[in-house]
Protein backbone atom coordinates (compact mmCIF):
# COMPACT_ATOMS: atom_id res chain seq x y z
CA UNK A 1 0.00 0.00 0.00
CA UNK A 2 1.56 3.26 -1.64
CA UNK A 3 -0.01 6.45 0.67
CA UNK A 4 -0.69 9.42 -1.04
CA UNK A 5 1.65 11.48 -2.52
CA UNK A 6 1.30 14.68 -4.29
CA UNK A 7 3.38 16.67 -6.80
CA UNK A 8 2.49 19.98 -8.13
CA UNK A 9 3.51 22.11 -10.93
CA UNK A 10 3.17 25.50 -12.19
CA UNK A 11 3.32 26.85 -15.94
CA UNK A 12 2.94 29.77 -17.71
CA UNK A 13 0.99 30.16 -20.55
CA UNK A 14 2.97 30.78 -23.10
CA UNK A 15 4.67 28.50 -26.13
CA UNK A 16 4.25 24.61 -25.71
CA UNK A 17 4.29 24.63 -21.52
CA UNK A 18 1.33 22.16 -21.50
CA UNK A 19 3.33 19.90 -23.35
CA UNK A 20 5.94 20.15 -20.64
CA UNK A 21 3.02 19.49 -18.34
CA UNK A 22 2.01 16.63 -20.22
CA UNK A 23 5.27 14.91 -19.79
CA UNK A 24 5.86 15.23 -16.41
CA UNK A 25 2.21 13.98 -15.91
CA UNK A 26 3.15 11.25 -18.20
CA UNK A 27 6.37 10.47 -16.02
CA UNK A 28 3.60 10.87 -12.35
CA UNK A 29 1.06 8.37 -13.88
CA UNK A 30 4.24 5.62 -15.25
CA UNK A 31 5.36 6.01 -11.58
CA UNK A 32 1.80 5.42 -10.49
CA UNK A 33 1.95 2.24 -12.29
CA UNK A 34 -0.82 3.73 -15.57
CA UNK A 35 -0.17 1.87 -18.21
CA UNK A 36 0.37 3.31 -22.06
CA UNK A 37 -2.98 3.77 -23.43
CA UNK A 38 -4.28 5.63 -19.99
CA UNK A 39 -1.32 7.50 -19.72
CA UNK A 40 -1.84 8.98 -23.33
CA UNK A 41 -5.89 9.75 -22.52
CA UNK A 42 -3.82 11.22 -18.97
CA UNK A 43 -1.82 13.77 -21.68
CA UNK A 44 -4.52 14.49 -23.78
CA UNK A 45 -7.03 15.18 -21.16
CA UNK A 46 -4.62 17.50 -19.52
CA UNK A 47 -3.49 19.25 -22.30
CA UNK A 48 -7.36 20.16 -23.48
CA UNK A 49 -7.74 21.15 -19.28
CA UNK A 50 -4.44 23.63 -20.31
CA UNK A 51 -6.52 25.05 -23.09
CA UNK A 52 -9.09 26.00 -21.34
CA UNK A 53 -7.51 27.46 -18.39
CA UNK A 54 -5.46 29.44 -21.10
CA UNK A 55 -8.59 30.35 -23.11
CA UNK A 56 -11.04 30.83 -20.64
CA UNK A 57 -9.30 32.37 -17.16
CA UNK A 58 -8.51 35.69 -17.59
CA UNK A 59 -5.72 35.10 -15.69
CA UNK A 60 -3.54 37.90 -14.12
CA UNK A 61 -0.73 35.98 -13.39
CA UNK A 62 -0.70 33.78 -16.91
CA UNK A 63 -0.04 30.80 -14.75
CA UNK A 64 -2.05 27.44 -15.02
CA UNK A 65 -1.33 25.41 -11.56
CA UNK A 66 -1.59 21.65 -11.17
CA UNK A 67 -1.83 19.20 -8.77
CA UNK A 68 -1.47 15.38 -8.85
CA UNK A 69 -2.36 13.10 -6.17
CA UNK A 70 -1.29 9.69 -6.44
CA UNK A 71 -3.69 7.84 -4.22
CA UNK A 72 -3.88 4.16 -3.49
CA UNK A 73 -5.96 3.39 -6.69
CA UNK A 74 -6.25 6.31 -8.80
CA UNK A 75 -4.34 9.98 -10.09
CA UNK A 76 -6.25 13.00 -9.22
CA UNK A 77 -5.27 15.62 -11.48
CA UNK A 78 -6.52 19.60 -10.19
CA UNK A 79 -5.85 22.00 -12.58
CA UNK A 80 -6.60 25.90 -11.77
CA UNK A 81 -6.33 29.04 -13.27
CA UNK A 82 -6.52 32.79 -11.50
CA UNK A 83 -8.87 34.97 -13.04
CA UNK A 84 -12.18 35.99 -13.74
CA UNK A 85 -13.66 33.93 -16.05
CA UNK A 86 -14.78 34.98 -19.66
CA UNK A 87 -16.22 32.24 -22.25
CA UNK A 88 -16.35 33.33 -26.11
CA UNK A 89 -20.85 34.58 -25.32
CA UNK A 90 -19.36 38.06 -24.19
CA UNK A 91 -17.08 38.61 -27.48
CA UNK A 92 -13.89 38.46 -26.49
CA UNK A 93 -11.31 37.02 -28.36
CA UNK A 94 -9.53 34.25 -27.19
CA UNK A 95 -6.61 36.12 -25.35
CA UNK A 96 -3.94 32.74 -25.33
CA UNK A 97 -2.04 30.35 -27.83
CA UNK A 98 -2.25 32.88 -30.70
CA UNK A 99 -5.00 35.42 -31.94
CA UNK A 100 -7.36 33.42 -34.82
CA UNK A 101 -10.07 32.20 -33.19
CA UNK A 102 -10.81 28.39 -34.21
CA UNK A 103 -14.06 26.12 -34.83
CA UNK A 104 -14.85 22.83 -35.23
CA UNK A 105 -13.22 20.70 -32.51
CA UNK A 106 -13.16 23.95 -30.32
CA UNK A 107 -16.12 24.07 -27.45
CA UNK A 108 -15.53 20.36 -27.14
CA UNK A 109 -12.77 20.41 -24.62
CA UNK A 110 -14.71 19.10 -21.54
CA UNK A 111 -16.23 16.69 -23.49
CA UNK A 112 -13.04 15.10 -24.31
CA UNK A 113 -11.80 15.70 -20.86
CA UNK A 114 -15.17 13.56 -19.63
CA UNK A 115 -14.61 10.74 -22.40
CA UNK A 116 -10.71 10.40 -21.51
CA UNK A 117 -10.89 10.72 -17.62
CA UNK A 118 -13.29 8.46 -15.13
CA UNK A 119 -14.42 11.73 -13.37
CA UNK A 120 -14.30 15.34 -13.81
CA UNK A 121 -15.45 18.41 -12.14
CA UNK A 122 -15.62 21.75 -13.27
CA UNK A 123 -15.88 24.17 -10.77
CA UNK A 124 -15.40 27.93 -10.59
CA UNK A 125 -13.91 29.70 -7.48
CA UNK A 126 -13.90 33.05 -5.83
CA UNK A 127 -10.47 33.79 -7.72
CA UNK A 128 -10.58 31.27 -11.13
CA UNK A 129 -12.19 28.47 -11.94
CA UNK A 130 -10.53 24.44 -11.33
CA UNK A 131 -11.69 21.26 -13.04
CA UNK A 132 -10.58 18.13 -11.44
CA UNK A 133 -10.13 15.17 -13.35
CA UNK A 134 -9.38 11.41 -11.74
CA UNK A 135 -8.43 8.59 -13.67
CA UNK A 136 -8.20 4.74 -11.84
CA UNK A 137 -5.68 2.24 -11.98
CA UNK A 138 -7.16 -0.63 -13.86
CA UNK A 139 -6.18 -3.48 -11.49
CA UNK A 140 -6.40 -7.14 -12.78
CA UNK A 141 -9.32 -8.91 -13.32
CA UNK A 142 -11.49 -5.42 -11.56
CA UNK A 143 -13.19 -5.24 -14.83
CA UNK B 1 10.21 23.80 -28.99
CA UNK B 2 9.44 27.31 -30.42
CA UNK B 3 10.48 25.40 -33.42
CA UNK B 4 6.86 25.25 -35.63
CA UNK B 5 8.45 23.73 -39.14
CA UNK B 6 6.79 21.56 -40.58
CA UNK B 7 8.62 19.11 -42.27
CA UNK B 8 7.30 17.53 -46.02
CA UNK B 9 8.32 15.88 -49.15
CA UNK B 10 7.16 15.49 -52.69
CA UNK B 11 6.76 11.82 -53.31
CA UNK B 12 5.82 11.28 -57.22
CA UNK B 13 2.68 13.90 -57.28
CA UNK B 14 1.66 13.21 -53.59
CA UNK B 15 3.05 15.56 -50.89
CA UNK B 16 3.47 13.86 -47.33
CA UNK B 17 2.98 16.28 -44.05
CA UNK B 18 4.95 15.47 -41.11
CA UNK B 19 2.56 17.13 -38.15
CA UNK B 20 5.95 16.68 -35.60
CA UNK B 21 5.79 15.39 -31.66
CA UNK B 22 2.74 18.03 -31.15
CA UNK B 23 -0.20 19.26 -33.26
CA UNK B 24 -1.17 22.74 -31.42
CA UNK B 25 -2.77 25.80 -33.01
CA UNK B 26 0.60 26.81 -34.45
CA UNK B 27 1.96 23.60 -36.43
CA UNK B 28 -1.66 23.06 -37.40
CA UNK B 29 -1.88 26.45 -38.82
CA UNK B 30 2.05 25.64 -40.98
CA UNK B 31 0.54 22.52 -41.83
CA UNK B 32 -2.65 24.64 -43.22
CA UNK B 33 -0.48 26.76 -45.46
CA UNK B 34 1.58 24.06 -46.64
CA UNK B 35 -1.28 22.94 -48.24
CA UNK B 36 -2.37 25.70 -49.06
CA UNK B 37 1.01 26.27 -51.02
CA UNK B 38 0.41 22.67 -52.33
CA UNK B 39 -2.68 22.85 -54.03
CA UNK B 40 -1.82 26.18 -55.42
CA UNK B 41 1.36 24.45 -57.04
CA UNK B 42 -1.42 21.93 -58.27
CA UNK B 43 -0.71 18.85 -55.98
CA UNK B 44 -3.89 17.16 -55.44
CA UNK B 45 -2.86 14.48 -53.38
CA UNK B 46 -2.31 14.88 -49.68
CA UNK B 47 -0.89 12.67 -46.52
CA UNK B 48 -0.56 13.82 -43.14
CA UNK B 49 1.48 11.20 -41.44
CA UNK B 50 1.20 11.68 -37.84
CA UNK B 51 4.15 8.93 -37.24
CA UNK B 52 6.27 11.28 -34.88
CA UNK B 53 3.35 12.73 -33.40
CA UNK B 54 3.14 12.55 -29.71
CA UNK B 55 0.20 14.68 -28.95
CA UNK B 56 -2.83 16.78 -30.66
CA UNK B 57 -4.82 19.19 -29.41
CA UNK B 58 -8.50 20.47 -30.27
CA UNK B 59 -7.60 23.96 -31.38
CA UNK B 60 -5.08 21.71 -34.09
CA UNK B 61 -7.75 19.55 -35.07
CA UNK B 62 -10.12 22.20 -35.59
CA UNK B 63 -7.50 23.50 -38.00
CA UNK B 64 -7.31 20.11 -39.60
CA UNK B 65 -10.95 20.05 -40.36
CA UNK B 66 -10.30 23.17 -42.11
CA UNK B 67 -7.39 21.78 -43.88
CA UNK B 68 -9.79 19.07 -44.68
CA UNK B 69 -12.43 21.15 -46.31
CA UNK B 70 -10.08 23.48 -48.17
CA UNK B 71 -8.46 20.17 -50.06
CA UNK B 72 -11.93 18.20 -50.90
CA UNK B 73 -12.92 22.05 -51.97
CA UNK B 74 -10.19 22.03 -54.73
CA UNK B 75 -10.59 18.61 -55.57
CA UNK B 76 -7.77 17.33 -54.48
CA UNK B 77 -7.85 13.93 -51.79
CA UNK B 78 -6.27 13.94 -47.91
CA UNK B 79 -5.25 10.39 -46.47
CA UNK B 80 -4.09 10.56 -42.73
CA UNK B 81 -1.47 8.25 -41.98
CA UNK B 82 0.63 6.48 -38.42
CA UNK B 83 -2.41 7.51 -36.20
CA UNK B 84 -1.05 5.79 -32.61
CA UNK B 85 -4.56 4.62 -30.98
CA UNK B 86 -4.87 7.80 -28.36
CA UNK B 87 -4.86 10.45 -31.15
CA UNK B 88 -7.34 8.04 -33.17
CA UNK B 89 -9.58 8.46 -30.59
CA UNK B 90 -9.22 11.32 -29.93
CA UNK B 91 -10.08 11.91 -33.62
CA UNK B 92 -12.85 9.20 -34.12
CA UNK B 93 -14.57 10.91 -30.93
CA UNK B 94 -14.47 14.39 -32.83
CA UNK B 95 -16.25 13.20 -35.74
CA UNK B 96 -13.56 13.38 -37.66
CA UNK B 97 -13.30 9.38 -39.62
CA UNK B 98 -16.94 11.07 -41.58
CA UNK B 99 -14.63 13.95 -43.09
CA UNK B 100 -11.46 11.83 -43.82
CA UNK B 101 -9.69 8.61 -44.68
CA UNK B 102 -7.27 7.30 -42.04
CA UNK B 103 -5.06 3.96 -43.04
CA UNK B 104 -2.47 2.58 -40.69
CA UNK B 105 0.90 4.03 -42.73
CA UNK B 106 2.16 6.18 -45.36
CA UNK B 107 2.66 3.32 -47.67
CA UNK B 108 -0.87 2.34 -47.85
CA UNK B 109 -1.81 6.21 -47.98
CA UNK B 110 0.24 6.32 -51.18
CA UNK B 111 -1.08 3.41 -52.59
CA UNK B 112 -4.92 4.93 -51.82
CA UNK B 113 -3.89 8.22 -53.78
CA UNK B 114 -2.51 6.84 -56.36
CA UNK B 115 -6.07 4.70 -56.74
CA UNK B 116 -4.58 1.36 -57.24
CA UNK B 117 -7.65 -0.50 -56.97
CA UNK B 118 -5.66 -4.25 -55.66
CA UNK B 119 -3.46 -2.88 -53.13
CA UNK B 120 -5.98 0.33 -51.70
CA UNK B 121 -8.02 -2.69 -50.45
CA UNK B 122 -5.68 -3.90 -47.70
CA UNK C 1 14.22 37.19 -27.79
CA UNK C 2 12.43 35.43 -25.70
CA UNK C 3 11.12 36.87 -22.20
CA UNK C 4 11.80 35.12 -19.07
CA UNK C 5 9.52 31.78 -18.39
CA UNK C 6 9.32 30.06 -15.19
CA UNK C 7 8.03 26.88 -14.43
CA UNK C 8 7.62 25.74 -10.58
CA UNK C 9 7.62 22.19 -9.47
CA UNK C 10 6.75 20.85 -5.76
CA UNK C 11 7.91 17.07 -5.25
CA UNK C 12 7.48 15.01 -2.11
CA UNK C 13 10.20 13.42 -0.47
CA UNK C 14 9.81 9.75 -1.28
CA UNK C 15 10.78 6.91 -3.79
CA UNK C 16 12.26 8.13 -6.97
CA UNK C 17 10.64 11.56 -7.22
CA UNK C 18 13.55 13.27 -7.85
CA UNK C 19 14.18 11.48 -11.04
CA UNK C 20 10.44 12.84 -11.84
CA UNK C 21 12.24 16.44 -11.75
CA UNK C 22 14.81 15.56 -13.53
CA UNK C 23 13.00 14.70 -16.27
CA UNK C 24 10.65 17.94 -15.70
CA UNK C 25 13.97 19.86 -16.18
CA UNK C 26 15.14 17.97 -19.09
CA UNK C 27 12.42 18.89 -20.63
CA UNK C 28 12.17 22.64 -19.63
CA UNK C 29 15.92 23.13 -20.28
CA UNK C 30 15.46 21.34 -24.01
CA UNK C 31 12.68 23.92 -24.61
CA UNK C 32 15.20 26.24 -23.64
CA UNK C 33 18.17 25.18 -26.55
CA UNK C 34 20.34 23.13 -24.33
CA UNK C 35 22.24 20.35 -25.81
CA UNK C 36 21.97 17.02 -24.83
CA UNK C 37 25.16 17.20 -22.77
CA UNK C 38 24.32 20.72 -21.14
CA UNK C 39 20.90 18.71 -20.28
CA UNK C 40 22.47 15.43 -18.36
CA UNK C 41 24.70 17.93 -16.37
CA UNK C 42 21.59 20.22 -15.03
CA UNK C 43 20.05 16.40 -14.58
CA UNK C 44 22.35 15.22 -12.49
CA UNK C 45 22.90 18.70 -10.19
CA UNK C 46 19.41 18.48 -9.83
CA UNK C 47 19.38 15.21 -8.24
CA UNK C 48 22.33 15.70 -5.95
CA UNK C 49 20.40 18.95 -5.10
CA UNK C 50 17.17 17.25 -3.90
CA UNK C 51 19.22 14.54 -1.95
CA UNK C 52 20.72 17.25 -0.33
CA UNK C 53 17.44 18.98 0.51
CA UNK C 54 15.94 15.32 1.41
CA UNK C 55 19.42 14.46 3.75
CA UNK C 56 19.87 17.89 5.42
CA UNK C 57 16.56 19.54 5.76
CA UNK C 58 14.46 18.27 8.35
CA UNK C 59 11.51 19.21 6.30
CA UNK C 60 8.01 18.93 8.54
CA UNK C 61 6.23 19.54 5.12
CA UNK C 62 8.63 16.54 3.29
CA UNK C 63 8.57 18.51 -0.02
CA UNK C 64 10.98 19.88 -2.14
CA UNK C 65 10.13 23.18 -4.05
CA UNK C 66 11.61 23.87 -7.39
CA UNK C 67 11.68 27.04 -9.61
CA UNK C 68 13.10 26.80 -13.16
CA UNK C 69 13.32 30.25 -14.76
CA UNK C 70 14.15 30.45 -18.42
CA UNK C 71 15.84 33.07 -19.54
CA UNK C 72 17.55 34.72 -22.67
CA UNK C 73 20.96 32.89 -22.25
CA UNK C 74 20.40 30.84 -19.28
CA UNK C 75 18.73 28.65 -17.02
CA UNK C 76 18.29 29.73 -13.18
CA UNK C 77 16.73 26.16 -11.37
CA UNK C 78 15.65 27.26 -7.07
CA UNK C 79 15.81 24.13 -5.12
CA UNK C 80 14.49 24.82 -1.40
CA UNK C 81 13.47 22.85 1.18
CA UNK C 82 12.20 23.76 4.53
CA UNK C 83 13.05 22.93 8.06
CA UNK C 84 15.87 23.88 10.37
CA UNK C 85 19.07 22.39 9.15
CA UNK C 86 20.53 19.30 10.38
CA UNK C 87 24.01 18.45 9.33
CA UNK C 88 25.64 15.02 9.86
CA UNK C 89 27.75 16.59 12.73
CA UNK C 90 25.00 16.33 15.22
CA UNK C 91 24.82 12.35 15.03
CA UNK C 92 21.63 12.56 13.56
CA UNK C 93 21.49 9.65 10.49
CA UNK C 94 20.46 10.57 7.07
CA UNK C 95 16.88 10.91 7.57
CA UNK C 96 15.58 10.36 3.90
CA UNK C 97 16.53 7.87 0.97
CA UNK C 98 16.56 5.08 3.23
CA UNK C 99 18.16 3.44 7.10
CA UNK C 100 21.64 3.13 6.43
CA UNK C 101 24.27 6.30 6.12
CA UNK C 102 27.25 5.72 3.19
CA UNK C 103 30.47 7.68 2.78
CA UNK C 104 32.44 8.07 -0.27
CA UNK C 105 30.81 9.99 -2.61
CA UNK C 106 28.53 11.31 -0.21
CA UNK C 107 30.10 14.74 1.35
CA UNK C 108 30.72 15.83 -1.97
CA UNK C 109 26.91 16.79 -3.51
CA UNK C 110 28.03 20.69 -3.26
CA UNK C 111 31.20 19.81 -5.20
CA UNK C 112 29.21 18.05 -8.04
CA UNK C 113 26.63 20.47 -8.72
CA UNK C 114 29.36 23.39 -8.65
CA UNK C 115 31.07 21.71 -11.23
CA UNK C 116 28.14 20.64 -13.60
CA UNK C 117 26.34 24.03 -13.26
CA UNK C 118 28.11 27.29 -13.95
CA UNK C 119 26.76 29.58 -10.83
CA UNK C 120 25.94 28.27 -7.56
CA UNK C 121 24.79 29.63 -4.60
CA UNK C 122 23.82 28.20 -1.39
CA UNK C 123 22.04 29.93 1.31
CA UNK C 124 20.14 29.17 4.63
CA UNK C 125 16.72 30.79 5.09
CA UNK C 126 14.85 31.61 7.60
CA UNK C 127 12.95 28.74 7.38
CA UNK C 128 15.02 25.79 5.54
CA UNK C 129 18.09 26.37 2.80
CA UNK C 130 18.05 27.38 -0.84
CA UNK C 131 19.99 26.11 -3.51
CA UNK C 132 19.91 28.77 -6.69
CA UNK C 133 22.31 27.07 -9.55
CA UNK C 134 22.75 28.83 -13.35
CA UNK C 135 23.59 27.04 -16.29
CA UNK C 136 23.95 29.32 -19.21
CA UNK C 137 23.74 28.34 -23.22
CA UNK C 138 26.58 27.81 -24.86
CA UNK C 139 26.08 29.72 -28.28
CA UNK C 140 27.75 29.19 -31.08
CA UNK C 141 31.17 31.26 -31.38
CA UNK C 142 30.76 31.97 -27.76
CA UNK C 143 33.26 30.39 -26.44
CA UNK D 1 9.35 3.22 -10.53
CA UNK D 2 8.59 1.53 -7.16
CA UNK D 3 10.78 -1.58 -8.53
CA UNK D 4 14.43 -2.21 -7.70
CA UNK D 5 14.95 -5.48 -9.08
CA UNK D 6 18.17 -5.36 -10.75
CA UNK D 7 18.90 -7.48 -13.92
CA UNK D 8 21.67 -9.97 -13.64
CA UNK D 9 22.99 -12.56 -16.17
CA UNK D 10 25.63 -14.68 -16.07
CA UNK D 11 27.77 -15.01 -19.03
CA UNK D 12 30.12 -18.47 -18.99
CA UNK D 13 31.70 -17.63 -15.38
CA UNK D 14 31.28 -13.94 -15.43
CA UNK D 15 28.38 -12.19 -14.05
CA UNK D 16 26.49 -9.30 -15.54
CA UNK D 17 24.57 -6.78 -14.12
CA UNK D 18 22.25 -3.75 -15.34
CA UNK D 19 21.33 -1.33 -12.98
CA UNK D 20 18.54 0.20 -14.68
CA UNK D 21 17.40 3.42 -15.36
CA UNK D 22 18.46 5.17 -12.40
CA UNK D 23 21.33 4.24 -9.78
CA UNK D 24 20.08 5.13 -6.15
CA UNK D 25 20.41 3.86 -2.84
CA UNK D 26 18.03 1.27 -3.27
CA UNK D 27 18.89 -0.09 -6.32
CA UNK D 28 22.64 0.37 -5.37
CA UNK D 29 22.11 -2.06 -2.60
CA UNK D 30 20.39 -4.22 -4.61
CA UNK D 31 23.75 -4.68 -6.89
CA UNK D 32 25.49 -5.02 -3.75
CA UNK D 33 23.91 -7.93 -2.49
CA UNK D 34 23.34 -9.32 -6.14
CA UNK D 35 27.72 -9.23 -5.91
CA UNK D 36 27.81 -10.59 -2.42
CA UNK D 37 25.71 -13.44 -3.55
CA UNK D 38 27.64 -13.97 -6.70
CA UNK D 39 30.73 -14.13 -4.96
CA UNK D 40 29.29 -16.43 -2.19
CA UNK D 41 28.76 -18.95 -4.95
CA UNK D 42 32.16 -18.49 -6.60
CA UNK D 43 31.65 -16.29 -9.12
CA UNK D 44 34.97 -13.98 -10.12
CA UNK D 45 34.40 -12.00 -13.08
CA UNK D 46 31.54 -9.10 -12.68
CA UNK D 47 30.40 -6.62 -15.10
CA UNK D 48 28.50 -3.77 -14.77
CA UNK D 49 27.19 -2.81 -17.76
CA UNK D 50 25.29 1.01 -17.38
CA UNK D 51 23.84 1.04 -21.23
CA UNK D 52 20.24 1.66 -19.72
CA UNK D 53 21.51 3.95 -16.67
CA UNK D 54 20.23 7.51 -17.40
CA UNK D 55 21.07 9.41 -14.18
CA UNK D 56 23.32 8.04 -11.13
CA UNK D 57 23.77 9.79 -7.82
CA UNK D 58 26.45 10.50 -5.44
CA UNK D 59 24.45 7.92 -2.84
CA UNK D 60 24.33 5.38 -5.31
CA UNK D 61 28.20 5.33 -6.14
CA UNK D 62 29.37 5.58 -2.31
CA UNK D 63 27.68 2.02 -2.87
CA UNK D 64 29.33 1.34 -5.89
CA UNK D 65 32.37 2.11 -4.18
CA UNK D 66 31.80 -0.33 -1.67
CA UNK D 67 31.02 -3.25 -4.38
CA UNK D 68 34.18 -2.48 -5.75
CA UNK D 69 36.08 -2.94 -2.55
CA UNK D 70 34.38 -6.23 -1.60
CA UNK D 71 34.97 -7.44 -5.34
CA UNK D 72 38.60 -6.56 -4.69
CA UNK D 73 38.76 -8.16 -1.38
CA UNK D 74 37.51 -11.36 -2.73
CA UNK D 75 40.06 -11.53 -5.70
CA UNK D 76 37.49 -10.98 -8.25
CA UNK D 77 37.68 -8.68 -10.70
CA UNK D 78 35.20 -5.95 -11.48
CA UNK D 79 34.79 -4.31 -14.94
CA UNK D 80 32.39 -1.28 -15.93
CA UNK D 81 31.02 -0.58 -19.16
CA UNK D 82 28.63 1.60 -21.56
CA UNK D 83 28.65 4.41 -19.63
CA UNK D 84 27.27 7.96 -20.91
CA UNK D 85 29.00 10.76 -21.03
CA UNK D 86 28.06 12.21 -18.44
CA UNK D 87 27.60 9.59 -16.13
CA UNK D 88 31.43 8.56 -17.02
CA UNK D 89 32.51 12.46 -16.21
CA UNK D 90 30.38 12.18 -12.63
CA UNK D 91 33.08 8.66 -11.98
CA UNK D 92 35.63 10.72 -12.91
CA UNK D 93 34.65 13.80 -10.90
CA UNK D 94 34.54 11.20 -7.67
CA UNK D 95 37.67 9.58 -8.49
CA UNK D 96 36.21 6.08 -9.52
CA UNK D 97 38.81 5.40 -12.07
CA UNK D 98 41.38 4.66 -9.71
CA UNK D 99 39.54 1.90 -8.41
CA UNK D 100 37.87 0.48 -11.25
CA UNK D 101 38.10 -0.39 -15.07
CA UNK D 102 35.70 1.01 -17.41
CA UNK D 103 34.96 0.02 -20.63
CA UNK D 104 33.01 0.76 -23.85
CA UNK D 105 31.02 -2.42 -24.11
CA UNK D 106 30.00 -5.10 -22.43
CA UNK D 107 31.73 -7.58 -25.24
CA UNK D 108 35.34 -5.82 -24.02
CA UNK D 109 34.17 -5.94 -20.43
CA UNK D 110 34.21 -9.55 -21.07
CA UNK D 111 37.40 -9.85 -23.33
CA UNK D 112 38.97 -8.01 -20.49
CA UNK D 113 37.61 -10.49 -17.61
CA UNK D 114 38.59 -13.47 -19.74
CA UNK D 115 41.84 -12.39 -20.13
CA UNK D 116 42.41 -12.32 -23.37
CA UNK D 117 45.66 -10.60 -23.98
CA UNK D 118 45.14 -9.60 -27.68
CA UNK D 119 41.48 -8.67 -27.62
CA UNK D 120 42.23 -7.03 -24.37
CA UNK D 121 43.91 -4.53 -25.29
CA UNK D 122 41.58 -3.20 -27.67
N1 LIG E 1 -10.53 26.94 -17.01
C1 LIG E 1 -11.73 27.52 -17.25
N2 LIG E 1 -11.99 28.74 -16.73
C2 LIG E 1 -13.15 29.32 -16.93
N3 LIG E 1 -14.15 28.79 -17.68
C3 LIG E 1 -13.95 27.59 -18.23
C4 LIG E 1 -12.74 26.89 -18.04
N4 LIG E 1 -12.84 25.71 -18.69
C5 LIG E 1 -14.06 25.70 -19.25
N5 LIG E 1 -14.74 26.82 -18.98
C6 LIG E 1 -16.11 27.17 -19.40
O1 LIG E 1 -16.76 25.99 -19.87
C7 LIG E 1 -17.18 26.17 -21.22
C8 LIG E 1 -17.07 24.87 -21.98
O2 LIG E 1 -15.70 24.51 -22.14
P1 LIG E 1 -15.26 23.52 -23.27
O3 LIG E 1 -16.18 22.37 -23.33
O4 LIG E 1 -13.85 23.14 -23.04
O5 LIG E 1 -15.37 24.30 -24.62
P2 LIG E 1 -14.44 25.47 -25.15
O6 LIG E 1 -13.34 25.60 -24.18
O7 LIG E 1 -13.98 25.00 -26.47
O8 LIG E 1 -15.33 26.66 -25.22
C9 LIG E 1 -16.31 27.26 -21.77
O9 LIG E 1 -16.89 27.93 -22.85
C10 LIG E 1 -16.12 28.16 -20.55
O10 LIG E 1 -17.20 29.03 -20.39
N1 LIG F 1 19.35 21.53 1.32
C1 LIG F 1 20.18 21.69 2.40
N2 LIG F 1 19.67 22.04 3.57
C2 LIG F 1 20.48 22.22 4.63
N3 LIG F 1 21.82 22.06 4.60
C3 LIG F 1 22.38 21.70 3.45
C4 LIG F 1 21.60 21.50 2.28
N4 LIG F 1 22.45 21.16 1.27
C5 LIG F 1 23.68 21.13 1.80
N5 LIG F 1 23.65 21.47 3.12
C6 LIG F 1 24.82 21.58 4.05
O1 LIG F 1 26.01 21.63 3.28
C7 LIG F 1 26.88 20.55 3.63
C8 LIG F 1 27.64 20.05 2.41
O2 LIG F 1 26.75 19.39 1.51
P1 LIG F 1 27.29 18.37 0.42
O3 LIG F 1 28.52 18.91 -0.19
O4 LIG F 1 26.21 18.11 -0.53
O5 LIG F 1 27.65 17.06 1.21
P2 LIG F 1 26.66 16.03 1.87
O6 LIG F 1 25.29 16.41 1.48
O7 LIG F 1 27.05 14.74 1.28
O8 LIG F 1 26.91 16.11 3.33
C9 LIG F 1 25.98 19.52 4.24
O9 LIG F 1 26.64 18.66 5.12
C10 LIG F 1 24.92 20.38 4.93
O10 LIG F 1 25.38 20.80 6.20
Amino acid sequence: ARPASEFELVIPIEDDAELIAARTAEQIARAADFDQEAINQIKTALIEACLNAAEHGDSPDRKIHQRFAIDEDKLIITVSNKGKTFGRANGQATPALGAQPVKGARGRGLQIIRALMDEVEFERTDDGARLVMTKYLKRPGSQ
Amino acid sequence: MSASEIRARLIEDAAVIYPGLYLNQFRAESIESQCKAFLAAGVRRIVINFEETELINSIGISILLGVIDSVNGAQGTLVLSNLNASNRELFEMLGLMSHVEMVDTEEIALLKLNGDPLQATT
